[in-house]
């Protein structure tokens, strides 16, 4: 019997909550009327700077779904110096994520060492069909786009190029 | 009722009021509280004993009430009008034909043991609140006692045998779980179970008697009464009325006595009582002297037209309610004297008492043994508190007089003096109330014609004042014995009764350090306040002076009508009461005697008289073992039933069952020695073996039938039933 | 309506109790076999009440349906004891009685 | 029946008490789920709940039970087929016998049962049959385990439920519920008739009881440890889909409306107002007009009380297993009992 | 009257159809559903036989008590789902002529006492009042010594399904 005030009170709870959402509406949001903008550095979709890649894999190997696929042949880019020996650089031919297979863990924005790979808050790219959901290359340069332009960094910390 | 629709139209309207109209209320709050006791009685602060009391608190101002309106109804009555009693009855539950009621019968004698319950049932359980303080089954305790004046009430209160029944095994349990209450110890659990078995043994003839008395007097009171057989005013009406056969009336005359018998402690079924002091104190204060042990009494009082018309009161010569009575009273009042436990000298005085009260009633001085049920109740319950203060305070737990007593008079007054004058009530000793009731009835006794009864109950009256005398001197006077002396014997503890080992007993070893003292308030106000009343209760109906004083006879006795038989009293005679008077005091004079010179001054010539001179050792020994009474019970009559059934069922085993198969086996062994001697050996092979053949072929074909399998068993059980039917259906068409 | 055609319909109800009695070993079904036999005794009665216009058989009809609620509580606490100890409940594996 | 419908040959009549049972017993579901599990639950947390179908979402019932129509009837493959596909089916009916007997008027009922809250507890366990067989033959340990609970909670909640109606049963000197709703319409509360004698005053003790095991039998929260979703996925209903998910869901929502309607019938006076209102001293004075106000009455009331239901339902979370047991057997029955004691008495005594 | 007739027969067959379904079928659970619909004919016969209360009563204590208790006793017991091969005795044949020889005995012994004797026309049930006033009438010890029996039966009960 010591329980029935706290039973008494718990009950007050709800009811008190349901006269408060008649009278002053949800703290919930009509979705597709009306969004909320989300917190930027949200994990929405990642997105790709191709410029940056070099497709050294690190991304590819550290992905725990194995939902990137990277491919890329050599070639010979004019040397940087006049003279110089013409260099060898890596150019992609495909780079691929499968957001059906992904999990958002952004394992491969940490470990890209050129900053090729952003987190962007876009979430809106359900698709009808599974297969519409393998981003190539320029849906996730598109992604770049959508990428915000990151804060303000602390004196002194390495300021991410995009 | 419908008998005397005229004559009470032409009298003055009996006064009636609210207590006597709901006096069935007086059972119902003990009841009530004992439910409340069981069920949250340990949560109660005062472990569920305050309901107890303020329970019997409430049915006595209940029963009070109903006797202050008594009186005015029958001071409403003209002088020679029945008075009529107050009966309520509602059915309770029927089945086949039978109604069983339940209800209220309120007249004068109810109303009088009422008071005397719930009074004494009040005092004693506030004594209780200090004697068994810190007890381990304390709450059980006040639930039984609770319980036990529950159903006493009721069986006071009823107005037909089944609850009258009801009340009484009530009774019966709560004693049994009373007197075992520290069952702990084996002794007290026997003397529990001997107490329950006897008691049932007489109840088998409440049985036998309410039935009887149903089955022959039903058609009569349906059709005068409008009542069922069970109803005690229809049988009692019935019982009266002259119509009843002589040998039924009196087969249950004598049946229902036989319950009383049983109940009261009569000779022969008394064993029980004295053992059932193995119970706490106030339970034999409260039940074994003043109001259980009176219900074989009250049924007597109660049905007395059926007892008057079955066993011929006031016929010539003695009845069976007489003999028993006197017996008892005489060889009860002879074992008090062997007794060192205080408790059991109490005890067979009761019995004693009780056996004045039967030969009272026997004789019909109906109005005398009822009397004599109030005042004993007061001075005998006094008398047992004061030996539980003796032994609570004094005696460390002790109830022994000769090893733990004496000399306790100056460190207990009020309790000695309380004790004292009790003593005086139980041996007669004008003014107090035991003259009253207990001359009245030796007194009415020769008054009806009963010389020699009249002579027993003088005997008794003597031989009550030189015990109780004994007894008063052994505790209260000499020199202090024992743990009265201080003396704390630890490995004497072992030696007592279980009292030593009950659980109050660590709440009291601080008495050890200042040894024998006063009791508590709680202890001692009862004990003045039964006192008083064991002084004064028989000016209530004091014959000595006068037609004015017999007040009791006036609101109790049933004046005679169809309801009631016709008594006559004796006149009171100043020299009557001077012999029975001076008989008590020789009594009381010569058992002083004998008790200072045995005791105090062991004179040579007294101390170890039994051992001396043969023919009084023999009577101490006969006398120490109770007439060998429980020897006949347990030795005799169980062994002789147990064993020789026993013996000869071993005895036929033995010798004819295993002597047949013994025979036979002998000459089946010769005869195939002869036969293997002289036939033919291949003949007796082929013999034997095709006997050993068949055998087994039989086992093996029968042994299928042994499966142990259930629906085998079934099936053989239903395809046998089927075939018997197939046969019964083709025999009969 | 015949008297007769609800005395055969719990005569036949009997006999299909009896043959599952006999024929089946699992405890369980039998008693539910059991239970056909205590039924076929219900008809029985209230056709007898309505037959002689008393209302008996309808105390009686319901004093057998509690004691079969009774009967089957005990007996399928004793099913479950005997599983819980031999771990099944084939009444012919149950034979220490067997002779 | 009501007198114009007399003339109505058998068959139409019985037509009429289908579809009317029909309506009485979908009609109360559909606006429960709607009103209640919809509305006003997801208010009671602060949200909306749906709005797309139709305005405010009124339309959402019959978008949800389209969906379940049309999606696949699945039985598992070691199931046992038919006894699984009967399994909800079994609990539906026992709730449309359970409607036969509640009155919705002076004359609009559909059948008169001398014992009627007797037949109405007697056939609303049958639904107990329908979740044990369902968790059994789906063939999946956590649904067996979900029917035993239901089955062990439902029985435990039925001897409360049985001994609270015991008492209205005795006040009410009848089992017959037209008559306890007549009883309570005619009755004084202490001498006073302005408001009759609701058995909600008188047997407060059995209201609460009553409504305890209800919510029990619905297995709602707080005694939903059948379906305990994170023990049990969902219990006897795990490997249930479509159609056959949609009746024990309706089932559910069906079924504590009925209850709520003998509820209110025992308890709240059903679908009568006090007569002296109207100046009526039996039912025979009752106006025709009441066989179409009584439902909406009555319809009130149970709304109230299934009102009652899910606030509880949604305030509280779950009983343990032998927390559940423990307060029927040793806190409702016994507290049952001493109300029947306590009402017998005074029945006799006044 | 035909419509009860009707009613009786269509209930007759199913419940005797059920009943042997109880005793043959492979499967406890199944066996237990039959007995339910046997019971349910059982309670519907009881109405033709103007017996509502008892009626409820088998519904009540029968389909929603006892069967209950079947199915969970099967339940506790491990009951498979699909067919259990040793469910009969080896001797199941020899319940058919018991069987038989019984319903013949019977058969014959109905059809010499009652044979065809109707029943009472009767249009009103016996109402619960009427069985209360014997219950708590002449048959009051019975039903007290029945509280007896159903008291022992839950003790019995719960001391034969305890674990300790």
């Amino acid at each position: 019997m010591a329980k029935v005030p706290g039973l008494v009170k718990g009950l007050g709870v709800t009811l008190g909550t349901l006269f408060k959402t008649t009278v002053n509406g949800a703290n919930t949001v009509q979705y597709p009327h009306e969004k909320e903008t989300p917190p930027i550095r949200s994990r929405g979709v990642i997105a790709l700077h191709q410029d940056n890649c070099t497709s050294c894999m690190l991304c590819s190997r550290s992905c725990p779904d194995w939902c990137i696929y990277i491919e890329a042949h050599k070639e010979l880019a004019p040397p940087r110096r006049e003279g110089g020996k013409p260099r060898q650089v890596n150019l992609l031919d495909r780079f691929d994520i499968d957001y059906a297979l992904c999990m958002y863990c952004g394992i491969c924005v940490e470990v890209c060492p050129f900053d090729a790979l952003f987190w962007s808050p876009e979430y809106e790219y359900s698709e009808p069909n599974i297969s519409d959901l393998l981003h190539d290359k320029t849906k996730l340069s598109e992604w770049m786009e959508t990428v915000p332009e990151a804060p303000e960094l602390e004196a002194g910390a390495d300021k991410k190029k995009k | 009722m419908n008998l005397f629709a005229s004559e009470s139209e032409v009298l003055a309207p009996l006064a009636s009021g609210w207590f006597l109209e709901h006096a069935w209320l007086i059972p119902v709050v003990p009841a009530i509280a004992f439910a409340l006791i069981i069920l949250i009685g340990k949560r109660l602060p005062m472990k569920g004993s305050e309901l107890g009391v303020l329970s019997m608190l409430s049915s006595l101002v209940l029963a009070a009430g109903a006797g202050y309106q008594w009186i005015q109804r029958t001071n409403s009555a003209s002088e020679e009008q029945f008075v009529e009693p107050v009966i309520k009855s509602w059915s309770w539950w029927q089945s086949g034909g039978f109604n069983f009621g339940i209800g209220q019968h309120i007249d004068g004698l109810s109303v009088l043991v009422l008071i005397v319950v719930a009074f004494i049932s009040t005092l004693v359980q506030i004594y209780s609140l200090e004697y068994l303080r810190g007890d381990r089954r304390y709450t059980h305790f006040f639930a039984a006692l609770t319980l036990f004046s529950g159903g006493m009430l009721a069986m006071v209160l009823a107005d037909n045998m089944m609850l009258f029944l009801l009340g009484w095994e009530i009774m019966g349990l709560c004693s049994f779980m009373l007197i075992g209450h520290w069952w702990e110890d084996d002794a007290n659990s026997r003397a529990a179970l001997k107490a329950f078995f006897t008691v049932r043994t007489g109840d088998a003839g409440l049985l036998v008697g309410i039935a009887m008395l149903y089955f022959s007097a039903n058609d009569w009171t349906q059709e005068h009464l409008g009542v069922s057989g069970f109803s005690i005013r229809g049988i009692s009406a019935w019982a009266l009325s002259g119509e009843p056969n002589s040998t039924v009336i009196t087969i249950a005359a004598v049946a229902l006595f036989i319950a009383c018998i049983g109940k009261s402690g009569q000779f022969p079924l008394h064993t029980w009582l004295p053992d059932a002091m193995a119970g706490p104190t106030p339970v034999s204060s409260l039940l074994h002297s003043s109001t259980m042990v009176v219900a074989g009494v009250y049924l007597v009082a109660r049905l007395y037209p059926v007892f008057f018309v079955g066993l011929d009161i006031l016929g010539s010569g003695g009845n069976l309610i007489m003999i028993i009575g006197a017996i008892t009273i005489v060889i009860s009042a002879a074992l008090a004297f062997v007794q060192n436990d205080i408790k059991r000298v109490l005890a067979y005085s009761t019995v004693s008492q009780l056996g004045y009260m039967m030969l009272g009633l026997g004789a019909g001085a109906w109005m005398p043994a009822v009397f004599h049920i109030f005042t004993h109740a007061f001075f005998k319950a006094c008398l047992f508190l004061g030996a539980g203060s003796i032994s609570h305070s004094a005696s460390h737990h002790s109830f022994d007089m000769k090893r733990d007593m004496g000399g306790l008079r100056k460190v207990m007054p009020i309790t000695f003096v309380t004790w004292i004058i009790s003593t005086l009530a139980l041996c007669g000793v004008f003014p107090f109330s035991g003259f009253f009731s207990k001359d009245e009835i030796i007194d009415n006794v020769g008054h009806n014609g009963y010389t020699n009864f009249m002579i027993i109950g003088l005997v008794g009256a003597f031989m009550t004042a030189a015990y109780m005398t004994r007894a008063t001197y052994l505790t209260f006077f000499g020199e202090p014995r024992g743990a009265s002396a201080g003396e704390n014997l630890h490995d004497s503890h072992a030696d007592h009764d279980a009292h030593a080992a009950h659980d109050a007993h660590a709440d009291h070893d601080s008495h050890e350090a200042h040894g024998p003292h006063e009791s508590g308030l709680l202890i001692t106000v009862p004990l003045m306040i039964l006192s008083v009343l064991a002084l004064g209760s028989g000016f209530l109906n004091a014959t000595p002076f006068g037609e004015s004083w017999e007040r009791m006879k006036l609101w109790v006795e049933p004046r005679h009508s169809e309801f009631a038989p016709e008594l006559h009293h004796a006149p009171f005679t100043w020299s009557k009461a001077s012999l029975s008077l001076l008989i008590v005091f020789m009594g009381i004079a010569i058992s002083w005697l004998i008790s200072t010179r045995l005791f105090t001054k062991r004179d040579p010539r007294l101390v170890g008289l039994t051992q001396r001179v043969k023919i009084l050792g023999l009577g101490h020994k006969f006398l120490v073992n109770k007439y060998y009474l429980d020897v006949l019970y347990e030795k005799v009559i169980v062994r002789s039933i147990a064993y020789p059934i026993a013996n000869a069922a071993y005895w036929f085993n033995q010798n004819i069952l295993d002597g047949i198969l013994h025979g036979f086996a002998n000459s089946t062994r010769k005869l195939s020695g002869w036969v293997y001697q002289n036939i033919d050996q291949r003949i007796v092979d082929g013999t034997v073996n095709n006997s050993a053949t068949l055998t087994k072929s039989i086992g093996t074909a029968t042994q299928p039938t042994q499966s142990g399998k259930v629906s085998q068993y079934g099936a053989l059980l239903f395809s046998a039933a089927a075939i018997a039917a197939l046969v019964l259906v083709i025999i009969n068409t | 309506m015949f008297v007769n055609q609800f005395l055969f319909l719990a005569a036949v109800l009997f006999c299909i109790g009896v043959y599952g009695v006999v024929a089946r070993k699992n405890a369980v079904l039998m008693l539910m076999s059991i239970e056909l036999i205590l039924n076929s005794v219900n008809i029985n009665l209230l056709t007898f009440a309505l037959r002689s216009g008393s209302t008996d058989g309808h105390v009686f009809a319901l004093y057998i349906i509690a004691v079969a609620a009774a009967e089957v509580g005990v007996g399928l606490g004793l099913v479950l004891l005997v599983y819980r100890n031999k771990k099944t409940i084939s009444l012919d594996d149950l034979s220490e009685m067997r002779g | 029946m009501i007198a114009v419908l007399a003339e109505v040959p058998y068959w139409g009549q019985s037509l009429l008490r289908v579809l009317g049972g029909l309506v009485a017993v979908l009609l109360p579901a559909g606006t429960i789920v709607y009103v209640f599990l919809f509305k006003m639950m997801s208010f009671m947390q602060s949200r909306l709940g749906p709005m797309e179908a139709g305005p405010y979402g009124s339309m959402q019932l019959f978008a949800e039970v389209g969906k379940w129509l049309q999606k696949e009837d699945i039985v598992p493959e070691r199931a046992d087929t038919r006894i699984f596909k009967m399994a909800p089916i079994i609990v539906l009916v026992s709730t449309f016998l359970l409607v036969v007997v509640v009155p919705f008027g002076p004359e609009a009922w559909f059948t008169d049962f001398e014992t009627g809250v007797f037949y109405a507890l007697a056939v609303s366990s049958v639904s107990v049959l329908g979740i044990l067989i369902a968790g059994w033959s789906s063939a999946n340990k956590y649904s067996l385990l979900g029917g035993l609970r239901a089955a062990g909670q439902l029985i435990a909640y039925e001897l409360p439920m049985v001994l609270a109606v015991m008492g209205v049963v005795i006040q009410a000197g009848t089992m017959n519920l037209q008559k306890i709703v007549v009883a309570q319409n005619t009755g004084l509360m202490f001498g006073i008739d302005a408001i009759g004698h609701p058995y909600v005053i008188s047997q407060f003790f059995g209201f609460i009881i009553f409504m305890i095991a209800i919510q029990a039998e619905l297995t709602q929260a707080p005694f939903d440890m059948p379906i305990a979703e994170s023990e049990l996925v969902s219990g006897y209903m795990t490997e249930y889909s479509g159609f056959r998910f949609l009746i024990f869901f309706i089932g559910e929502f069906a079924t504590a409306g009925v209850f709520a309607m003998i509820a209110s019938v025992l308890f709240l006076g059903g679908w009568g107002v006090p007569f002296t209102w109207f100046g009526w001293t039996s039912i025979d004075d009752v106006a025709n007009w009441m066989n179409f106000v009584g439902p909406l009455i009555m319809f009130t009331k149970m709304m109230l009380l299934v009102f009652i239901i899910m606030w509880i339902r949604f305030s509280y979370p779950r009983l343990r297993e032998d927390q559940l047991q423990r307060f029927a057997w040793k806190g409702l029955i016994p507290v049952a009992l001493i109300n029947i004691m306590f009402t017998a008495i005074l029945k006799v005594v006044f | 009257m035909i419509a009860q007739n009707i009613g009786f027969w269509i209930i007759a067959i199913v419940m005797i159809v059920a009943a042997l379904r109880v005793v043959t079928t492979n499967n406890v659970v199944h066996a237990a559903l039959w007995l339910v619909v046997v019971l349910a004919g059982a309670a519907a016969q009881y109405i033709l036989l103007a017996a509502e209360f008892v009626a409820v009563t088998q519904v009540l204590v029968y389909i929603g008590a006892v069967m209950v208790l079947f199915l969970f006793g099967t339940m506790l017991t491990r009951a498979r789902i699909g067919a259990e091969s040793d469910l009969n005795n080896s001797y199941k044949k020899l319940g058919i002529p018991v069987g038989l020889v019984m319903l013949v005995a019977m058969g014959l012994a109905l059809v010499s006492s009652f044979g065809d004797e109707k029943l009472p026309q009767t249009t009103t049930v016996v109402s619960s009042q009427e069985i209360s006033d014997q219950i708590f009438g002449p048959y009051l010890l019975p039903f007290w010594a029945l509280s007896f029996v159903l008291l022992a039966a839950v003790v019995g009960a719960i001391v034969l399904a305890r674990k300790d």
